[in-house]
């Protein structure tokens, strides 16, 4: 944001990112959305959540901090109707949830660092968490590395659901075919001299 | 290696049309953008409309002598070397050649000539396609989801929480890893950083990750997403190394299985 | 809701279940959270859907309506920001699903055979598959011709994603010239010689 936009911006910013945010959200996580010299500070920051806030007051949603981040929530007075929308069709798992039970079903075991790794975002707990509690996912001991991090893997409880008979079942996503385009890339600009002949054993293992 | 650049994948450089601006006009197409070529059009419809519109003819007017020479020659390039692609671009190739073959008969009566203009067809199939390719575009252009707009959501805040057990289907989690993966193929293409990648520091990798345990460890495993598509092929290049020179002990016990890499203990 | 209840009670409430349904809210949907006796009238739940839309005039949201359904999303202009908290690039889609989306848009229902005789190319069943997959396109039934060949639709899904009220909302299809009217010109030119002026591009009858 530049530093001339008026702070209504700062503050329809600071809600677009609630909105769409799957945890909550810390002052550090908002003030990275903005180019450096651009950042407010994180006073301006807990000014502009102050006027939501107070924005919201007459609403159905409000701010709420939770640990050191906020996010937004609906009042618990609007319970007894939403209540009745779920009960009709239960919610789906959220964008980040799938995508974590999606890495940890396809490459399992997966520690966090792992899933991170390939999302290119934090983990949140939260989200581990549901994952647990729905007994999808279970913890696998650790990885014999430094700093020994947990590993997680998907349990019987998530093939039944799926209904799968193994891993095995797991539709196939034809990753393998990479191999064969990658190999041409490098042919050609990393001088490594590919050993052509071993690719197509790779690309015949593409079912 | 470690000082080339980073190379320019295909898919990173494509965008329609202009990466290929600057082909010199007499056709002469340097070897490294045949690859580029076959992933930038779509089929004969749309070279033909490249080539049309390249020059600025209108399609209901082709000189059609001369861009069945310049579609030949892309043609017989791409037969030199993917002759397999090429089939669909051969069935045009041949109907153009009738065409021009026809064209060259004596001209018929004025007031026939939508029937037996023997490029009638051809116009026909050109500009339907040309219709479907420009929707394509313009839905492309206009803002949707995940990428301009997100849906707007908050948490549901129950004083007397009921257990709500979420769903979700199988085609929902091959989606959500489709997406994960692409989405950091992508970002990767932005951001490869060559030093990382090369042989001998991916051997070493190697190695390090599996000799502190004799058990084995799944191929997967040595791959990072994060290098790129490169990086996939320069690890997989490097266990092949270490396959050769007995370092390591690559086991896949039924077709398609898994496949578990281990130190070689000998 | 008792019918006491002021109307910004009624804009809280559907507020409330706006922010919390994962697809578009119809007018229906919102009044069966309502005891019988006590549920609005639909005209007083647009009323107060307006309101709503009027409420978020200056802020970084709005209600959208998809097919017979309303939902709330961000505008657009919030994009950069949203994204770099979500981190990674949009999905993109390739040029042969957006031409075969496309096809399938204008032309429902149509078979594969149709999308392959428009684009002049066979139609990879990994395309069909990610749009199946996406749930942008949908199964319809048979062509009764011999063979029986399956017919394609767009799902309410492809409206959702591609932020459509509804298909009357895609941008409008590029006019198509008759031959018959040019034929003149082609009777002039002998057909193997380019014409020394370029004619006026027809994209540019494209508006």
């Amino acid at each position: 944001m530049s530093s001339e936009a008026p702070r209504s911006e700062l503050k329809n910013i600071i809600e677009s990112l609630l909105v769409v945010a799957e945890a909550p959200l810390s002052l550090s996580a908002i003030q990275s959305v903005f180019d450096k010299d651009a950042a407010p500070r994180s006073d301006e920051v807990e000014a502009a959540i102050r006027e939501l806030q107070c924005d919201y007051e007459s609403r159905s949603i409000e701010v709420k901090k939770i640990g050191n981040g906020y996010r937004l929530q609906t009042r618990a007075r609007y319970a007894q109707w939403i209540r009745k929308l779920l009960a009709g069709r239960p919610p789906k798992l959220s964008r980040a949830q799938l995508e974590t039970l999606a890495i940890i079903a396809y490459r399992q075991p997966v520690t966090r660092g792992d899933i991170e790794q390939v999302r290119g975002v934090a983990v949140s707990p939260e989200i581990m968490q549901r994952l647990l509690e729905r007994e999808w996912v279970r913890h696998a001991g650790v990885r014999d590395v430094p700093g020994r991090p947990e590993l997680f893997v998907t349990t019987p409880q998530f093939l039944a659901y799926f209904n799968l008979e193994s891993l095995g079942d797991l539709p196939p996503l034809m990753e393998q075919r990479e191999f064969a385009e990658v190999a041409e890339d490098l042919a050609k600009d990393s001088g490594l001299s590919p050993p052509v002949e071993a690719l197509p054993d790779v690309q015949a293992s593409d079912a | 290696m470690s000082s080339t650049r980073p190379a320019k994948l295909p898919a990173s450089v494509l965008i329609h049309g202009e990466a290929l601006e600057t082909w010199p006009q007499d056709l002469f197409i340097p070897p490294d953008a045949l690859e580029v070529f076959l992933e930038t059009f779509q089929g004969p419809l749309d070279l033909l409309l490249y080539l049309i519109r390249k020059q600025n003819f209108d399609i209901l007017d082709i000189p059609v002598a001369l861009i069945i020479r310049q579609y030949m020659e892309y043609v017989e390039l791409m037969r030199k070397f993917r002759l397999d692609l090429a089939a669909e671009y051969l069935v045009m190739a041949a109907m153009l050649a009738e065409i021009k073959s026809r064209m060259l008969l004596p001209r018929v009566q004025p007031e026939e000539v939508e029937e037996d203009d023997p490029r009638a067809a051809l116009v026909r199939r050109l500009q339907e396609y040309e219709r479907f390719r420009q929707a394509a575009q313009d839905i492309d252009s206009q803002p949707r989801l995940e990428r301009e707009l997100f849906l707007a959501s908050v948490g549901f805040q129950d004083p007397e929480p009921v257990k709500i057990e979420s769903r979700a289907s199988l085609n929902d989690l091959v989606v959500a890893f489709r997406n994960v993966i692409e989405r950091s193929r992508v970002n990767r293409n932005f951001s490869i950083d060559r030093e990382g990648l090369t042989m001998r520091e991916k051997m070493a990798f190697i190695l390090r990750k599996i000799q502190n345990t004799s058990r084995f460890v799944r191929f997967e495993e040595f791959f990072d997403l994060r290098q790129g598509r490169a990086g996939l092929v320069v690890s997989f290049m490097a266990i092949l190394e270490l396959v050769r020179d007995d370092m390591v002990v690559v086991v896949q016990n039924d077709p398609f299985g898994s496949i578990h890499v281990k130190r070689n203990e000998q």
